[in-house]
């Protein structure tokens, strides 16, 4: 791993090992199996909205439509699951055994095509990142070469969200309809349920997050990130700087909709589900909501935000059943109206200057922090 | 560029260029030509459609009928990226420089190198890059003030960036739309003095109402009105003319 | 499939076939009103339009008890003032939450976007507390249920033709306040400057408020309206959104013009395509019509070309 | 409960006796979940539910709970979203150790929680009226599955009518097209008649005149719905505004009960046939009891449908079955279940059937004016349950 000044400044630094010593040894530590499987759901959430920083925060392009490919991600993980789970012996009472439950409830007899490369699980590799990637090519090509933006985009990815929830409910035989897929069992052979495989599950996710923020981070430093930064405030002036407005934005909402995916398939896999409720309209709100609460330009504020508002989202249900849709409304509206910047802007205007002035005494022992972190371009918090 | 070579071409030729908005012609049946290492300067009172002209070259808006040849291409048909990649550069009225980003990188920006997606990716900050944004910040009178935030800066040094953004694209043909508007005296005079130095070896379009320093700069002028030419010549030419007159004075 | 059918039995259906789109493209229009004034003129996306209306369909209903209980002999009429009150209920719950919500984001229309999806699950949470997590069932006074024989196979919903009246009379209304009042004048002003509509001494904050106002009050009575053919729950609203803003957004959203012919192609698309396949098929088709066009076409169907 | 005599908690058999497996269990409680959407749109059906078991359960504490152990509850909300289901599921097993859930509403949800209890060897009482197809040791279904609801609904329809084409109207999604499945084989197998339609609409959709007109086309003997939610206030709201006369034309929906003609309203759908196993209006002694019961606890203007009264069996059958088997272990009681009957049922009798799910009667209600059913019919027998219905899969 490159950690350094140059590719962290002193903040991001301590931002990243607080969370890595938060989500590798103080949750592993201090929780049941039970809460850290759900500390893996809430971080599924986070893939989601790393790419959301990435596209909203610093491409400023809004998409509503995120679980599509949340949803896309997750079913092509679970396709591959759920075929595992009806092997031959396993569905034998079925009128057809060795394909999906939920077909032989349809009266479909023989697997249909788009199903035979999920045997595969270097296909259903490739087809996790492919398919959401490719889709998002097309959504976005045909988007912003036409210079839809803003709210028309939003509106836009949210009709196509709704389309995809109408249609895996209604062609359930091939989608399983609303139950999504359910009793995903095994990977490889290796049975995803029982409380040991939860933590491997939970660690492996964890890698793959802070490998999803590294190339994050790599992205927004790059001079594609300050382009990504110049094109939200000034998109004509870098346009007439030479470049092609479009094909950045394509590729911001790509990689969004590719963090998604992977955010989604680690969700069939720890939760051992997938259904069309985390495709339509509400899922994706909610996930741009982790993300404004995190902090729409921060990836690690993307993180805390995900993982923040799903826990307040249980345990608020948890205790106030009745009231926890208050909380959360009255959290979007306070985020929205007091906290533009989400938790890191609380961070970087209260907590942070405080730290400084502490440390501040102690500066001398400290010098090639900041400045070298201003010569690397590091765009604001 | 062959073309280009060959002699007698115009640099910029603008023909029958005809633009409506829902009716209203904003620019109507223009033509003119700019040669190599000209400076010309466009005036007119407002709504002429002086600024539409610079919108149209630059890709902005695109024209209703007519032709735009810069060196022999047509740029009524190409996007605003690649019309800047054949060498067409545009400062707009207000100052669109990058505030949430330091001049620096302001500057690098404008680099003309790695402008696909992937070059962006892979783009170095390396020797040349630095030397080549450090000699510009010079010339814009901005070279202590690198690693400042845009939003930190002036008025009239957010116009110095910008036009330092497009010299460090080296574009055959800069265009300018009002680049002393909002400024104070002094800067003025140090905006004059920017541009008669960055306007060797390019040829210049610029729109300005300050006659003083129309007067000072401009090889030919170009008056518009109501979409269409009125006069064209030396300053001093179309000072004289009557129509001229009769346009600026009538109102 | 219609070769067991005599012709004038075809004939029928399709004249009441036609009657249905209208009826949807009633249900259209009206959804659409209040969000294209709000959306069109104002720039902000009111995710929480649904929950107006909804409020509005509330009003009505209590409206609908108040008069079984106490006048009794006057519930035939009810419903004409079960409007009002939806209009005025919505509409200034709507400038309270101009107030003390949308007037600070006016700068950051995505903003609004999220602000008031926050505020639509508050509402919904609400409705759950006062009136019960149940669907309430509004009851109609006699003469609005039933058909309208035209002829012996021809019939009519009355409360279809009700609800393409008050259509007709509502986007009148609207036309003439946007287009040819002094305040129509003001509110176009405030969209196109406002700095310079401020500077000739219009009032923008009063104007906004009331365009806000107006455009949740016209949610309500459609939501009013919609008890007629629909249900009325806290999360009904929730239905609606989508439909909602993609009719507008199809439109072209400046365009009141564009709200109506937009409404009328989905509607008269949808109700096409139900009667020759199921309605979730109908439903995906119609969408991915619209924003396949939308992807060919962004500025809708009514856009003017402006000089940015 | 204060007219009720005061009962000491704490005389049954020992703990470690009852409890072998680590449930939450002392010697004066036992704890029990309640898993139902709190939130959301699936909360409108399910209240009646939690309100159904709450009942059932203050009544066993009030004689003297279970084994000598007052029942505890703790209660989840499933908020309607699936995996929150299975996410509350797994807390109430793993984290509260639970001796049983009532619990889940609809298939998505029921099928989110399945293997949860599996893995985790719990037990769920699902009250809803369902497709079948299912069967495990973990689950007892106090609703019926779809053959026991439909089959001898449309007998008796087609009897009672002469009916000779039927129409069907679902929502989107397994239970409808699953019962539609089911009722299709029936009508074209077994009894030689036609289905001239069969349409489904998207959850939630509100317009329905385009089908409506194509029912006036094909002129069906019986309409045949199972659409669910809000869409049944659209859909009865709009077929009564186009002229179809429910007392002419017939129609049997296996969708509405009590709870959905609150929304509806009577007038809107009045004349039309449910085909269920109880209808509040069930002229008994237990019914009567229930019924006022309560409206005592949950106030007069609540009324009972088919899936509230299924839920109020849950936990009764779960005190029987522990009563029985003498223990708390879910592995006996999954394995006393088979045999147990309840007597005191506002529905009559139930008892369960081999494969957990109830032997029950099904009857046909005519709708009212004031939203109660009337009741039309009702099998002489018990219905037995088949959840893989051999020639109608």
């Amino acid at each position: 791993m490159i950690i350094n000044s140059r590719f962290f400044n002193r903040s991001e630094l301590i931002g990243f090992i607080a969370l890595a010593a938060l989500l590798f040894v103080i949750l592993p530590l201090s929780l049941d199996v039970f809460r850290l499987n759900l500390v893996a759901k809430y971080l599924t959430y986070a893939f989601v909205a790393i790419g959301l920083v990435l596209c909203w925060g610093y491409g400023g392009i809004l998409s509503l439509g995120q679980g599509v490919f949340f949803g896309l991600g997750g079913y092509c993980m679970a396709m591959f699951l759920k075929l595992e789970a009806s092997s031959v012996e396993n569905t034998k009472i079925q009128s057809t055994p060795g394909i999906p439950d939920f077909m032989d409830w349809n009266q479909i007899t023989a697997l249909p095509f788009f199903w035979q490369p999920f045997h595969s699980l270097t296909l259903t590799i490739l087809l996790i990142i492919l398919v959401p990637g490719l889709f998002a090519l097309i959504i976005g090509t045909a988007m912003f070469k036409r210079r839809v933006g803003g709210t028309y985009f939003a509106i836009i990815t949210q009709a196509v969200a709704a389309i995809l929830t109408i249609l895996i409910v209604g062609q359930q035989g091939y989608t399983g309809g609303i139950n999504g897929m359910t009793d995903l069992r095994t990977l490889k052979g290796w049975d995803i349920r029982p409380d040991h495989a939860k933590v491997i599950l939970y660690f492996f996710e964890v890698f793959l997050l802070f490998g999803c923020i590294l190339l994050a981070q790599f992205i927004r430093l790059t001079k594609l990130g300050r382009i990504l930064v110049a094109m939200r405030e000034q998109e004509d002036r870098v346009r007439f700087s030479g470049y092609s407005v479009a094909n950045f934005k394509i590729f911001a909402f790509c990689m969004a909709a590719v963090f998604a995916a992977i955010g989604g398939a680690m969700f069939a896999l720890n939760v051992g589900f997938m259904s069309p409720s985390f495709v339509g309209i509400v899922p994706s709100i909610e996930m741009v909501i982790y993300t404004a609460v995190g902090g729409r330009m921060s990836i690690f504020g993307a993180v805390w935000g995900a993982m923040l508002v799903n826990f307040a989202k249980t345990s608020l249900s948890e205790s106030f059943p009745q009231l926890w849709l208050f909380g959360l409304g009255a959290l979007f509206i306070a985020v929205v109206l007091a906290f533009p910047n989400g938790l890191s802007g609380l961070w970087a205007d209260y907590v942070q200057p405080r730290i400084d002035r502490l440390l501040a005494s102690r500066k001398s022992k400290m010098s090639n922090g900041a400045d070298s972190s201003v010569a690397a371009g590091a765009p604001a918090e | 560029m062959l073309i280009g070579h060959q002699p007698k071409e115009f640099l910029l030729a603008v023909e029958a260029l005809t633009v409506s908005f829902d009716g209203f012609k904003a620019v109507n049946n223009l033509s003119f030509y700019v040669e190599e290492n000209e400076i010309r300067v466009i005036i007119g009172p407002n709504g002429a459609g002086k600024t539409t002209v610079l919108d149209l070259i630059c890709g902005k808006t695109k024209a209703t009928s007519g032709s735009i040849q810069f060196r022999g291409k047509e740029l009524t048909k190409l996007k605003e990226n690649e019309i800047v990649q054949t060498g067409v550069g545009r400062k707009f009225q207000t100052p669109s420089v990058f505030e949430d980003l330091t001049v620096f990188e302001n500057l690098e920006i404008s680099f003309p190198r790695g402008r696909t997606v992937f070059g962006s990716l892979t783009f170095q900050r390396d020797a040349a890059v630095k030397a080549r944004v450090e000699e510009v910040a010079e010339m814009i009178f901005l070279k202590d003030r690198l690693h400042t935030y845009a939003d930190q800066l002036s008025h009239g040094q957010k116009q110095w960036l910008e036009i330092g953004m497009l010299l460090i694209q080296d574009p055959d043909l800069l265009m300018l739309d009002e680049p002393v508007a909002g400024m104070s005296v002094s800067e003025r005079a140090k905006t004059a003095e920017l541009l008669n130095r960055i306007i060797k070896d390019r040829s210049v379009l610029v729109i300005e109402h300050d006659m003083k320093f129309v007067e000072d700069i401009a090889h030919k002028v170009t008056v518009l009105h109501q979409g269409q030419i009125l006069s064209e010549g030396t300053m001093e030419k179309v000072k004289n003319d009557p129509k001229v007159i009769e346009v600026y004075l009538g109102h | 499939m219609f070769g067991d059918y005599s012709i004038g039995d075809l004939g029928s259906i399709f004249v009441m076939q036609g009657f249905a789109g209208l009826i949807l493209f009633s249900v259209y229009v009206l959804m659409a009103l209040g969000l294209a004034i709000i959306f069109g003129q104002m720039g902000v996306i009111n995710m929480a339009h649904g929950e107006f209306m909804i409020l509005g369909a509330y009003v009505t209903w209590l409206t609908s008890n108040a008069f079984q209980e106490y006048l009794p002999s006057l519930f035939p009429g009810y419903f004409f003032l079960a409007m009002v009150l939806a209009f005025l209920a919505s509409g200034a719950l709507g400038m309270l939450v101009e107030w003390g919500l949308i007037r600070h984001l006016y700068k950051r229309p995505l903003d609004t976007l999220l602000a008031t999806w926050g505020l639509s699950l508050i509402l919904q949470q609400a409705y759950r507390s006062i009136f019960g997590a149940r669907e309430v069932g509004v009851e109609l006074p006699q003469w609005m249920l039933g058909s309208l024989k035209v002829t012996d196979t021809i019939e009519v919903p009355i409360n279809g033709v009700f609800v393409m009246c008050l259509t007709v009379l509502i986007t009148v209304v609207v036309a003439y306040v946007l287009y040819l009042s002094r305040w129509g004048r003001q509110v176009r002003a405030v969209v196109q400057n406002r700095i310079m509509a401020g500077a000739v001494g219009i009032n923008t904050e009063k104007v906004d408020r009331y365009t806000f106002g107006l455009g949740c009050g016209i949610a309500g009575v459609a939501g009013s309206a919609f008890t007629m053919i629909g249900s009325t729950g806290p999360t009904s609203g929730q239905l609606y959104i989508v439909d909602t803003f993609l009719v507008v957004v199809f439109g072209g959203a400046a365009s009141l013009l564009g709200t109506i012919a937009s409404a009328f192609s989905i509607s008269q698309t949808q109700s096409t395509l139900e009667f020759f396949m199921s309605g979730s098929m109908a439903k995906v088709l119609t969408l991915l019509a619209v924003v396949g066009i939308l992807m060919l076409r962004p500025q809708g169907l009514f856009a003017l070309k402006v000089r940015k | 409960m204060a007219l009720l005599p005061r009962v000491a908690f704490g005389a049954g058999p020992a703990t470690s006796a009852v409890n072998t497996t680590g449930l939450a269990v002392t010697d004066t409680e036992v704890t029990v979940g309640i898993l139902h959407s709190a939130t959301g749109t699936m909360a409108i059906s399910e209240t009646g539910s939690i309100q159904a078991e709450k009942l059932a359960i203050e009544q066993i504490n009030a004689m003297g709970g279970v084994l000598g152990r007052k029942i505890k509850v703790i209660q989840e909300d499933g908020a309607s979203d699936w995996p929150t289901f299975a996410e509350k599921a797994k807390k109430l097993l793993v984290n509260d150790k639970v001796a049983s859930i009532m619990g889940c509403w609809t298939s998505a949800s029921r099928k989110a929680v399945l293997p949860v209890m599996e893995q985790y060897n719990g037990m769920l009482y699902y009250p809803t009226f369902y497709e079948g197809l299912e069967q495990s040791k973990n689950v007892i279904y106090t609703g019926q599955e779809a053959t026991q609801q439909i089959l001898a609904g449309i007998d008796w329809i087609t009897k009672e009518k002469n009916a000779k084409s039927f129409y069907f109207i679902g929502s989107d999604y397994i239970w409808p097209r699953t019962s539609n499945k089911i009722a299709r084989k029936h009508i074209e197998n077994f009894l030689k008649l036609k289905v001239v339609g069969e349409e489904y609409f998207p959850l939630g959709s509100t317009q329905f005149n385009s089908v409506i007109n194509k029912i006036k086309l094909t002129k069906p003997d019986v309409i045949f719905t199972d659409v669910v939610g809000g869409s049944n206030v659209a859909f009865y709201k709009q077929l009564k505004a186009a002229g179809i006369d429910l007392s002419k034309q017939a129609l049997l929906t296996i969708s509405v009960t009590e709870d959905e003609i609150d929304g509806i309203g009577g007038e809107n759908i009045a004349g039309a046939y449910a085909c269920m196993k109880y209808f509040q209006s069930l002229k008994n002694d237990n019914n009567e009891k229930f019924v006022a019961a309560f409206k005592k606890m949950w106030g007069d203007k609540t009324v009972i449908g088919d899936v509230t009264q299924a839920a109020y069996l849950g936990p009764w059958l779960w005190k029987a079955t522990v009563e029985k088997a003498g223990s708390f272990d879910v592995d006996k009681v999954a394995a006393a279940s088979p045999g147990i009957e309840f007597k005191g049922a506002p529905e009559g009798y139930v008892r369960i059937h081999e494969n957990h799910h109830l032997w029950s009667k099904t009857r046909v209600g005519r709708a009212k004016l004031d939203g109660q059913f009337e009741l039309v019919f009702e099998t002489a027998d018990l219905v037995q349950p088949d959840p893989f219905p051999k020639g109608y899969q």
